[in-house]
């Protein structure tokens, strides 16, 4: 199989999808041309704690899992633990992303803090760039299989 | 219910096919070089294959050369043609855009061994324009390579005058007629055709096989060395439980073309009906000129991937130019060469019919990808600017 | 009764391996690199079959590149050591003159293109001196390769002294070892060996489709130019119906390995001792150093192919070395390597059994072949020259 | 099939097979290097018609075939008619012989003059070396498929 049942599951059954009206941040990462944008919003309460999220995903069934897997992995967390999420993280709690699929993971990671930075943004909360630089970079493997 | 609706990928072999592997498997086991009487029987059957291979494309027994499938036809025949070019000074190949990757690579491998490659354009339509061809050849043009039907889009190219404006331009003329063989009319002699590559798993024959055409006269060197098959072009033991397989649905192919093109033709042509009633989406390549199975379509504000899979969980085979089905991030080059934006090339659909399908299967895909367009759409924050006006649509 | 004793020039597909293929056929008709189910599952038959292979030959399944046979794996290896050697400037390779055409022939092509080439010559015995491989290596040196075992006389070389050699020489090492697979033990990494060609017709796998291992590490170039099957390395769809049948089929060998080795050296030597009663004839190649089912005889003052027919007239198929089988004047280059003369070298016989062989087929052709041989000999001035004393005997 | 019926019936049986004791003429022509050597013996009474013919062969089937059909078309004729046997009538009577096979025509032909070309030195009849020469010269196709 090309995914995981993992990957499937959250592909077929995302987690925490649809829009939300009074977000406290919403982050929108990759670009159509490349086949990925990710949006991400998140309510954050008055603790700093994210208390829900939702997301929509222009995307292969990776890039749609993967945000749905970290919707799931950073709603109730605080925002610090939130920009702790690591992509590496996302493909393990997925049991495992393709080679060449693990830019989805990047860009679920970069969509988490992108949102929260929005949020920082809003709020006027002073932050350091480095936390909310994504933590690993996959290849983008340029493969051109084509069609058969 | 499973419809497989991605013959253009791989068809499912017949049971002609299958039966003629079996039975050669299991009877025809000597090897056609050895002289005992296992393998002088071994030698009749391959003869005959080739003959019946000749016989669907209008060629002679002796202009057949077996080979592993479509993409080693195509190198042979390329790389063979470029070097016997380059020994007469000939250093110039003319082909398309939107040629199969085993052409496009082998191009792109003969350019960095110092070859000049001249890729046309192809229209808006999918189909190369006979003067491109004619003002792209040169004093110094080895070899022009372009294929009968587009993969893809299923475009069907203006052959029959390419081929007879390169015989005389005195120019070799080599077809990629992976896609059209079995499905198209073809007879190489009267199309003026110089080389021809097909490949046994488009038309209901196995894998792993398939042929290189390569007129008389023209010469033609070894992609793999080594025993003497093949006339001593092509070396390794010959595939003969393949090469019987593909013979037999070959010849079962051209013996119902009329029949199955008719059949498939009006499934299409259901299809793209169906599909066309899709907002902001478009059928890809020539409504017309195009093979009697190809229905390629974008829709906007998707992706490829997710609406492969989510038809797949409906029980309906597909398969899309997205980049996100081969890894890269770039879409199809056919789908970039007829035009499409990238954003909107990565949401394309293409379902390719054959003729045991039945207008049952054709209704249900038709009712199935708009729902599952929508649910994407809904879920694509791509489309929401478009409804919002953030962004314009490219299809109208 | 027919007793096929030709299994060195391929074998019957075993029914596993046909079994195999056939439920292939049926029911794993989508491509493997398609995204929908169909697609998939065939994607992991595919895996599956890679696994099996490797565990087969003790590799990684990533090291296993699945090619159309042995004859495409002997090119494709070859070239790309040769093309990556020339890289770093090396552009000198060694290999021995018992090789089979796919490589040779290889061999030759470089060698016009600019490489140089020694070929070793082998001892009587047909096996090469690990000492003369040694002596050849020069720093220049971009690849090794010598055959596992020969298709003509079954000589077994020694592969792991000469693998060890070439790894501490750090010079790229690679093994035809087409006629060992299935036959005898091996494993890649204990033996150090870096590329390794293999068939699946000739243990009882079908035609058609073979394997090439190449250990992590060492750069592998595409013959086959095109779409990304083979991890990008060898273009084409994957042949499934056959790899899985070959991988079914090895399977088998190596869990048999051990006991068919023992039936088939029996009957080897059994057919051998019957054999020697000839008068003036020799086994050719080493005695025990051969390959449990090769028996190969040259008998003075007959010629091959006329042997050949009348063997097959009593029910025996087998193979010789004589030139008339080939088309060629000159008689085999192993059976010349060997240091048999040019007309000796004409009455060859080879007979290579497996282990479905009974005693009674062996004592039949031990019958067979001195009756065949007496009335040859009758008929040949050569042998009148002979018996008259006018010439002297090759063979005593 | 490598070989026509006709062929293999004359491999098979070959017609005039055997020595001759009293010959008027031997031919041997071939090496066992290339892998054919045929002799041929031929009794050629005073009228100049061969009474008798006799061949053995050492070759291929073709080589044994061809021996043999060449004898049955020259016995009964005479010397004369028999120099005119081209190696294209033996291939024809053959029904045909592989291209790479062609020189085993080539060699019965040649054995047939050699023959009389003897018996000519034997008795010092004159004779024109023209007439003796072999009617056409096959390719030797050098093609080396070796062993499978
Ligand atoms: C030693 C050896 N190498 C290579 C080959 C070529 O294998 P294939 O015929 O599968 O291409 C053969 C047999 O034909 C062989 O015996
Ligand atoms: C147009 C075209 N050319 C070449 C090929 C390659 O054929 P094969 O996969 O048999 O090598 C294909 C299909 O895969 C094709 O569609």
């Amino acid at each position: 199989m090309l995914y995981s049942e993992k990957v499937m599951d959250h592909f077929r059954n995302p987690r925490n999808l649809g829009k939300m009206e009074d977000a406290s941040g919403i982050g929108e990462v990759g670009n159509a041309k490349c086949g990925d944008i990710m949006k991400l919003y998140l309510k954050i309460d008055d603790q700093g704690v994210i208390t829900d999220v939702k997301f929509n995903t222009f995307g292969c069934g990776s890039a749609i899992a993967s945000t749905s897997m970290a919707t799931e992995m950073i709603k109730g967390k605080t925002v610090q633990e939130a920009l702790e999420l690591s992509n590496k993280a996302v493909v393990e709690a997925l049991d495992g992303l393709p080679s060449h699929k693990l830019h989805c993971s990047v860009l679920a990671e970069e969509a988490v803090k992108a949102a929260v930075k929005d949020f920082y943004d809003r709020n006027g909360i002073p932050y350091d760039e480095k936390t909310l630089a994504a933590s690993d970079m996959a290849e983008h493997a340029h493969d051109e299989s084509g069609l058969l | 219910m499973y419809i497989y609706a991605d013959n253009a990928a791989t068809t499912k072999p017949s049971q002609t096919a299958i039966d003629a592997m079996v039975s050669c498997l299991k009877e025809v086991y000597g090897n056609p070089s050895s002289l005992h009487s296992a393998g002088q029987k071994a030698a009749e059957v391959l003869f005959q294959a080739r003959v019946d291979v000749a016989q669907a494309i209008g060629a002679d027994f002796n202009e057949i050369y077996f080979t592993s499938g479509g993409s080693e036809a195509d190198n042979q025949a390329i790389r063979s043609a470029a070097l016997t070019g380059a020994r007469r000074g000939k250093k110039h190949l003319v082909s398309t855009k939107i040629e199969h990757h085993a052409v496009l690579h082998t191009l792109d491998k003969l350019e960095n061994e110092g070859f000049e490659v001249t890729l046309l354009e192809v229209g808006p339509d999918g189909i190369v324009k006979v003067e491109d061809v004619e003002k792209a050849i040169r004093p110094d043009t080895a070899l022009v390579t372009i294929m009968y039907a587009n993969n893809e889009i299923g475009t069907i190219q203006p052959i029959t005058e390419i081929a007879a404006l390169c015989r005389e331009k005195k120019v070799v003329f080599h077809t990629d007629a992976v896609q059209a063989v079995g499905h198209l009319p073809i007879n190489v002699h009267d199309q003026q055709i110089d080389m021809l590559s097909l490949s046994g798993h488009k038309f209901h024959g196995p894998r792993g096989v398939g042929a290189l055409y390569v007129r008389k006269g023209i010469p033609l060197r070894n992609l793999i060395e080594g025993g003497a098959q093949e006339r001593g072009k092509r070396a390794g033991t010959e595939n003969l439980p393949a090469i019987v397989g593909m013979a037999a649905a070959l010849k079962e192919a051209v013996a119902n073309m009329e029949e199955n093109s008719k059949t498939v033709t009006a499934l299409r042509d259901r299809l793209i009906k169906g599909l066309s009633h899709i907002d902001h989406s478009r059928l890809n390549g020539d409504p017309v000129k195009r093979l009697p199975g190809n229905v390629n379509f974008v829709f906007e504000g998707i992706e490829g991937e997710s609406l492969l899979l989510l038809l797949d969980d409906k029980g309906i085979a597909a398969s899309s130019g997205s980049a996100c089905t081969s890894g890269s991030l770039d879409p199809s080059h056919v789908l970039l060469s007829i035009g499409l934006p990238h954003e909107v090339a990565h949401g394309s659909l293409r379902l390719s019919l054959d003729e045991s399908m039945t207008e049952e299967e054709i209704d249900y895909i038709v009712n199935a990808v708009p729902e599952v367009v929508a649910y994407l759409r809904d879920i694509s924050p791509v489309w929401e600017d478009l409804v919002k006006g953030d962004k314009d649509y490219v299809i109208q």
